[in-house]
């Protein structure tokens, strides 16, 4: 592998801060994430996204997330940069869990601070639509009955999301 | 060179990995997808519509027209479905 | 007054929620607000805002907040309404605070769950939009060297964004 | 009537608050407007620039041509710099 020790690469020069990268099983603690961010006296704006497991009507007993180690890390270093190279972001993060992950827990979190709220709400969205497109993670529902169900199919709109950034 | 398969590419090959060596002709992304398919029925299962199938090339999202020249690693998935 | 009690009003029946709306002077526990959005199965995303008080490259001491006690609760609840209105929110909060706020310190937390992340962004966006514009707050600067400073002008780019969302 | 005054509509004036009583002719914001920017050198220096000015009645912000019958508290303030 290219990259054999799981660590995102570090960032470029042209980066006025290390984006908090992390792929992980356990919990995500969005204090302990969020925290560091903010509270400088240079940040004005500070957005969050947080991605939840649905039970999906009651149906679903967990998702298994699968990914490709090295190469997930990776790409969120790469979207971040991106993020940072388009907006003056003072600070990012971006975690996303893998395994088994139960209904109500968290799957991802990104958050993103600027010293104003456009550009936090804008690179926090564009991390999201980059991370379900670009970053290699796939989703397999087991279900209450104790069947495996399928993998998750890829939807159309999040393909649309992610391209919508391009026009811009 | 390895190649490295992912969810429902994986399930359907049976494998998580293997090392390979490309036969001559096999030059591009597209060239490799072809050869795999015919390699049989769990190959052919996974590759059945190689136009939705993605490629990275040592962790690098390539298209499928990319040259495999000096790859160390090639991993085959579905689109993915993260976040 | 109309409203003398400082409570928001009851959300109109349909809404499928109740918002929570809060204008306190006490500092923002985000945890708090936010852990009862989240986690209940159907919830997909959250998508949370928090407008912090910047120094001022070290010039401010303190932002002093002016606000205008029952119609501020009033507009911030009229305001998410709008939200419950034009996206299939399933949670909704709106915490604004007054009274002088330190650097660093939060002045404006909006938390925003649906099923999926557009809503959820879009929402709290629009919300923070008309925070700014609509909510009767008003800052004013005082300084290290001891000067009170000048009421803070509204922005042009505020209103423009708050306008955005009349467009759609 | 009771008016309420905030921020520096509230400084210049010198008052949070007060009653009045509207004088005949006094029928809608911009009215009201008019008539306090002339009670007094504060009041003027409020209300220079009216067209900048917001309002509310009962706590629900109104256009200058709304008119008053009915309200029973008038707030009168800069553009909001809240969030």
């Amino acid at each position: 592998m290219a990259n054999e020790t799981n660590e995102p690469r570090t960032s470029p020069p042209d980066m006025a801060f290390e984006p908090l990268i992390r792929v992980q099983s356990e919990r995500i603690v969005t204090d302990a994430v969020v925290g560091p961010l903010a509270g400088n006296g240079s940040v004005g704006a500070l957005v969050t996204f947080t991605g939840y497991c649905r039970d999906e009507g009651g149906r679903l007993k967990e998702l298994e997330l699968e990914h490709y180690p090295g190469m997930a890390e990776r790409q969120i270093a790469k979207i971040a940069q991106d993020a940072a190279s388009r907006w003056p972001l003072l600070g990012c993060a971006a975690i996303h869990r893998y395994g088994l992950i139960a209904p109500g827990e968290e799957i991802v979190l990104v958050a993103c601070t600027s010293a104003h709220r456009g550009a936090a709400f804008e690179a926090a969205s564009f991390l999201m639509d980059f991370m379900k497109t670009r970053a290699p993670f796939w989703k397999r529902e087991h279900l209450v009955d104790g069947s495996v169900g399928g993998w998750v199919e890829a939807r159309d709109t999040d393909t649309a999301a992610a391209d919508r950034w391009h026009r811009l | 060179m390895k190649l490295a398969y992912f969810a429902w590419v994986r399930e359907r090959i049976g494998l998580a990995e293997e090392e390979v060596e490309l036969p001559a002709g096999v030059v591009t992304v597209e060239d490799l997808l072809r050869w795999l398919k015919s390699r049989g029925e769990t190959y052919d299962a996974a590759l059945q519509a190689p136009e939705i199938i993605r490629v990275a090339i040592d962790q690098e999202h390539v298209d499928h027209s990319e040259p495999l020249a000096g790859a160390k690693e090639v991993a085959i998935f579905p689109p993915m479905t993260g976040g």
